[in-house]
């Protein structure tokens, strides 16, 4: 064991499976010399050479689709977006080839290629540094969709997204790569935001060195409680468990670490329990994995609703520099939310 | 080579805008009402390209992408430095493909215009391309076709029954009644699974060919795309990844001069299609594509080069696509009616034919009699395939195998969803 | 008033804009001399001159990216994009640059540009010609989205979508370009399916012949009903009506037309008014823009509910070339989730 | 240009691989611990350069993509066919620009290190591309710059408050605190909006160039994009659409030979850039980006082109980076240290100064005097600046304005949501 941010525990994972596997190797803009503007792919190219610690051209479509290729010729790329935002000039290669090649062939090619890409907000980055497209992936069937929300699991899902034979799509929440951000003060702009808290104060920054993997499609519960519950992921999770200790609430908080397939069973059964659902997430609201959560909660858990099930998100807007912590559900937007929801009988 | 003369691009009878537009918008090569002519092209004599180095760069020869490579002179003669040392057997093997494919085609479209089909999609006219690169190859080689390179599927033995259970998504369909038609796949051939979206497989072969050098392996990825989807980013993608990381690959251009109803001029820009490769450092050739020696030859070329470790080739291959895009279209409506007859490269099976003619290694009524003899096996594969279902009558596969293989392993959500169709 | 097709109006829509406004022009694929592969801008060529019905290459990146610099330049262009399944190239101008532009520079520049696309299945168009994509754009803040149901309601929404100074996202459900389609027998294939129904028939294929619009954002009540109300656009809508219809059932039937923004007045007052809600589309179900609508009405009227929102949707697999009607949200389907929810209490 | 030298970019030190990988990877120009050297660069003498007719055709001049317009010479004297009529005060005037920029860029870096920006980006040694070309265009062309282009703002007047309000996103910003830094826009000027994604704007241009034509107007359209964004789609778009339509824009390549840590090679095929324009048919020219009159020849010579209707040009400013990306990189990570000073094309400002005390226009106290004076002012505008409010501390725009100008008109759910804000 040894204490891990999330960029470790990341680099970690991909050391991990390059030493296993020659077939595994990481591509993507300045993720080889350099080791990554994040620093996620540190030390791989000193290890592994520019073969597989690729350092490519800036065509986020090229990658891709060279990624695919490399995938259906028995490779299996790990490719880095340098910002989830960055993602779409080559959502056409995930959409209409990576996610269909299996099905459209009938069985006989598939690429199994994951995607890392850096999401979020809460780095001052506006509005083409702080997407979260996660949402939109969700409904693209072929893929998978993960959002780790800690350095234990961003190492084991990153491992088995690597050695699924699907195509991953897996979100890095950058606002928590180096430490847990707890939705401090949504009104203050120079203080209590800028705290750095660190992964090694968290018991979910003790994380192995070795080899591990954590099955992608379960969700896990966070805090136990009775009474509403709160579905998260990324880093909506810490500014959730932040939000019920101080509202006092006994919430039942679950991070859903894979978004799809949803493990829809761990969130059924603790809705059925508390009767009450709030949904928590970044990207903005209109047709987000939310709209997709409430839908199945409702339909599964209808007759058990004690309250309507409420969605806290990020605005229908871009998101704005100067405004990030307006943006961000905070912690007093998640606690109205959960006190409205607890109003209802 | 000079850019097409200025002219503007207007056709308005009627246009109420008050703005004198400047916009120059390209020419067709003839339209409806209008007289074809393809004089203007300056096409060079049989044998008077040379034929570089394999280690050539690609400025060394950069006028041999504004040329045309040609073997086959206008009686048939082979002729030059690119004339291929090819025995006469495979010279009627290739003849036999050609005129195959073409029987084929000319099957399946009738079944279509018969409701048999939903759809499909003819080659006549180029089929040298295909099947003179698929008999350049090896068996090794990966190959990323566009829907006009059944050729291929020919030349490597893909039973044309089983093309045809795909066409008609029967019980026998290897892509289990998901795809239209022509949208082949064939792992066992390696050929790869065509895309309905034009032009997005044609940088994932040049991943294929990095992986292929990444393993240390000699195989190389040859791909293909229209003249009209040069167009798109990808084609930009992958002469640029192939030429950073010299992948060993040969991109293709089927330049057949249309692309549904938009001639070549709103994608050429007003160049060759060849000359683009050129400023990637990718040598680019630019190639008869209605002769089958040159086209076999440019790409033997192309493989040698790519199987030393000397990186890409991109080749635009000339020709004509002489029928409709598809069984969608009419070109009468948007190109002159004698278009094709005006093309001057003629037919591939016809040139290829008159050299093995010329050769005295083949005859009129030789030819003749298998033209019969492949329509009436293709006849006999139709009876057999139909035998296996068809579209509207089925048997299919079972409707509920929709489900299979949009993961490897079906998660919760879809075998829900597999119960709730209820079959 | 003339009898329309779809594609007719459609035709007329962009002849009256191009007419009245010079800055108008049409381009995409085909869409000049040849009159486009639907036929939806013949004749305009020969009237307005190549220059205004605009042939392109085929790269829709590079068309919407044109768009977007003559739309900074005053121009309105309608861009046409040959089919949905073939937006993804170009999601990158889409959501990055024309949907974002007037917000990131505050409110300095705009492009009014309309994006029309002929979407959904049911002509045997297999993966890559059937899609219905419009759930991704309804998550993209800066984008209206539209899909009309008949031709009357085409030609007016799709004028509005052209004047309107917000990019317009403009779905044509393509089944029902050239007659409505009532869902016939999902069970057999060579038969009732191919039955062509015409517009002729139908009340909404009279259309005006001169200029009208209809304002974006408003739904439209097609059948008012008692007992539950079902929501629905473009193609879903008659295949609803047959099925309702059919069923015997007392339903409201309500085409949205806009998707985004959503008339949510109309759909919610139905709701409080029934206590019940079926919502269809063909798009794959998951993160599909019924999830939206189930939230929203989840959110709006929960305490009116008498049952679970049910969503019938396409299935989350790529769309089958030969079981189109398998894939369809058949009348079969409609019904027994009509049946299903009255029989809630 | 011949190809790089074939050389294997591994360095593993510890490769697990069982394969044998034939991949090329391209090599940078330099990496820690090297010794930074250019002398394989071969630069033409100032002068040497030919200029062509306006009318010329790409391929006439294909080997000026291959080339170096030049007119300043080592010593500082203008020189050859190239060299633009430029009167004393406009030279000075360039020159002041240039100057007024990097003291700008100092700065605000300086003030990002103190924690008033959340990020900046400077232009150190490119100054003469931005500056020189927007003096070379008249005030109704549209530019649509990069981040690196802030000296396109100077030359058209933008007070520098201003653009210091848009970096603190404070209450005066016109961007109302919704854009990270350095993304300026400036309707008023031309100037349009910066995008965070690379080159999607440099197509938008070429489109803006159409509706120029369309219109019948004369204005063109000039767009940047860096080496390491030419990768991208976007670029090949506006190249396509360029050359088909014959679209007045200058297209412009600003090759300051690094993309963050990525060296040029992995963008620049084995070639120049400029190259890439000959097979559009567009004319393309490689220019010395450190000359200020060779800049602005070229710049004045594409312009004239576009007006007289003959379409674009394609221009590659060879330049280099002196400084890191970003505030967010430190390039001794991943370059040479001493690579800034071995690149042998100087430093744009030192070289017009010295051209100028050349003609007697100038010395060397003028220049420390307005050295000074610059620096002074820019003092001053910061502190203006900040009186408007600080990022940290405000006073911004009201919090609510996020929800204007999402769409022209608020709609109902907008409206709910910024209810729901509370404020
Ligand atoms: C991305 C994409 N855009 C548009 C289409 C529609 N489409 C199908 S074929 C075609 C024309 C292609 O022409 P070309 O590349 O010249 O190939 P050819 O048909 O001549 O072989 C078009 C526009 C498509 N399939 N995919
Ligand atoms: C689409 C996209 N991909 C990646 C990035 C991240 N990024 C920002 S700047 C940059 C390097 C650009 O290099 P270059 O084009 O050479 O311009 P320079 O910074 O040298 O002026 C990268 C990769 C981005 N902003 N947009
Ligand atoms: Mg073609
Ligand atoms: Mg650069």
């Amino acid at each position: 064991m040894a204490k891990m941010t999330m960029v470790q525990a990341i680099n970690s994972a991909l050391d991990c499976t390059m030493k296993k596997d020659p077939n595994v190797l990481v591509m993507g803009q300045d993720v080889g010399y350099f080791g990554g503007v994040f620093r996620c792919t540190e030390g791989l190219y000193e290890k592994y050479g520019s073969h597989r610690a690729l350092d490519t051209p800036i065509a986020e479509g090229g990658i891709m689709a060279a990624a695919i290729g490399m995938g259906v010729n028995g490779l299996r790329p790990v490719v880095e977006m340098q910002f989830a935002d960055y993602i779409y000039p080559a959502i056409d290669q995930i959409i209409s080839e990576l996610a269909r090649l299996r099905h459209r062939s009938g069985g006989e090619f598939f690429a199994p290629v994951t995607v890392r890409a850096p999401s979020g907000g809460g780095i001052r980055g506006g509005q083409t540094h702080s997407q979260s497209p996660e949402g939109i992936f969700t409904h693209v069937c072929g893929l998978k969709t993960v959002m780790p929300s800690n350095p234990y699991d961003a190492k084991g899902l990153l491992i088995a997204a690597i050695e699924d034979d699907d195509p991953v799509m897996f979100f890095e929440p950058k606002r928590i790569y180096n430490g847990p951000f707890y939705g401090h003060g949504s009104d203050s702009h120079g203080g209590e935001n800028k705290v750095i808290t660190s992964w090694s104060a968290h018991p979910a920054g003790e994380v192995p060195e070795e080899y591990y993997k954590i099955e992608l499609g379960k969700a896990a519960t966070v805090m136990p409680g009775d009474d509403v519950t709160v579905l998260a992921y990324g880093t909506m999770v810490h500014v959730a468990e932040a939000a019920i200790k101080a509202s006092g609430i006994n919430a039942e908080l679950i991070d859903l670490r894979t978004l799809l397939p949803l493990d829809l069973e761990t969130v059924a059964e603790s809705v059925q329990k508390t009767g009450r659902c709030v949904i928590i997430h970044e990207a903005t609201r209109t047709s987000g994995y939310g709209a997709e959560l409430v839908a199945e909660v409702q339909e599964e858990c209808f007759w058990c609703l004690k309250a309507p099930i409420e969605r806290v998100t990020g605005w229908d807007t871009p998101y704005p520099h100067a405004f990030e912590w307006e943006y961000f559900p905070s912690r007093e937007r998640i606690i109205e939310a959960l006190e409205r929801t607890l109003a209802c009988d | 080579m000079a850019q097409p003369e200025a002219q503007s691009g207007t056709t308005a009878t009627e246009n109420p805008s008050p703005y004198q537009s400047k916009l120059y918008v390209p020419q067709a090569s003839s339209r409806p009402g209008e007289a074809a002519d393809f004089s203007d092209l300056k096409i060079p004599a049989a044998g008077d390209t040379g034929k570089p180095a394999l280690d050539c760069t690609a400025t060394e020869i950069s006028e041999l992408a504004y040329g045309l490579v040609r073997v086959l002179d206008d009686e048939g003669q082979a002729t030059g430095p690119w004339a291929p040392a090819l025995k006469p057997e495979q010279l009627r093997q290739g003849l036999k493909h050609m005129m195959h494919v073409r029987a084929y085609d000319e099957r399946m479209f009738r079944m279509q215009r018969q409701g048999k089909l939903s759809f499909y999609m003819k080659c006549t006219g180029e089929e040298a391309i295909a099947v003179s690169q698929a008999m350049a190859l090896e068996s090794g080689d990966m190959l990323f076709p566009t829907y006009r390179q059944q050729g291929l599927l020919f030349v490597r033995g893909r039973p044309v029954v089983d093309m045809m259970c795909h066409c008609i998504s029967n019980s026998k369909d290897n892509l289990k009644g998901r795809q239209m038609p022509v949208f082949y796949s064939w792992k066992e051939g390696n050929y790869f699974s065509i895309s309905g979206n034009l032009a997005t497989q044609y940088s994932q072969a040049v991943g294929w060919a990095m992986a292929s050098a990444y393993k240390g392996e000699d195989h190389l990825a040859c791909a293909w795309v229209g003249d009209g989807s040069t167009a798109e980013a990808d084609v930009y993608h992958a002469l640029l990844f192939a030429s950073t990381y010299r992948a060993p690959a040969i991109l293709n251009v089927v330049n057949n001069q249309w692309a549904i109803s938009t001639p070549q001029s709103f994608a050429a820009a007003g160049s060759t299609f060849a000359a683009r490769g050129t400023g990637f450092s990718i040598p680019s050739l630019r190639v008869d594509g209605n002769d089958f020696l040159a086209v076999y030859a440019a790409t033997q070329w192309a493989a040698e080069r790519a199987r030393l470790g000397l990186g890409a080739t991109f080749i635009e291959h000339f020709t004509y696509r002489t029928e409709g895009h598809s069984t969608s279209d009419n070109p009468d409506g948007y190109r002159a009616k004698g278009e094709g007859q005006a093309w001057p490269l003629g037919d591939p099976i016809e040139r290829l034919k008159q050299h093995l003619i010329n050769l005295g290694e083949w005859s009129q009524e030789q030819h003749e009699a298998l033209a019969i003899e492949l329509k009436d096996s293709v006849t006999a594969d139709w009876k057999q395939a139909i035998s296996y279902g068809t579209l509207d009558e089925g048997p299919h596969w079972p409707v509920e195998t929709v489900f299979d293989d949009v993961f490897k392993d079906m998660p919760a959500h879809l075998r829900k969803q597999r119960q709730k169709m209820g079959v």
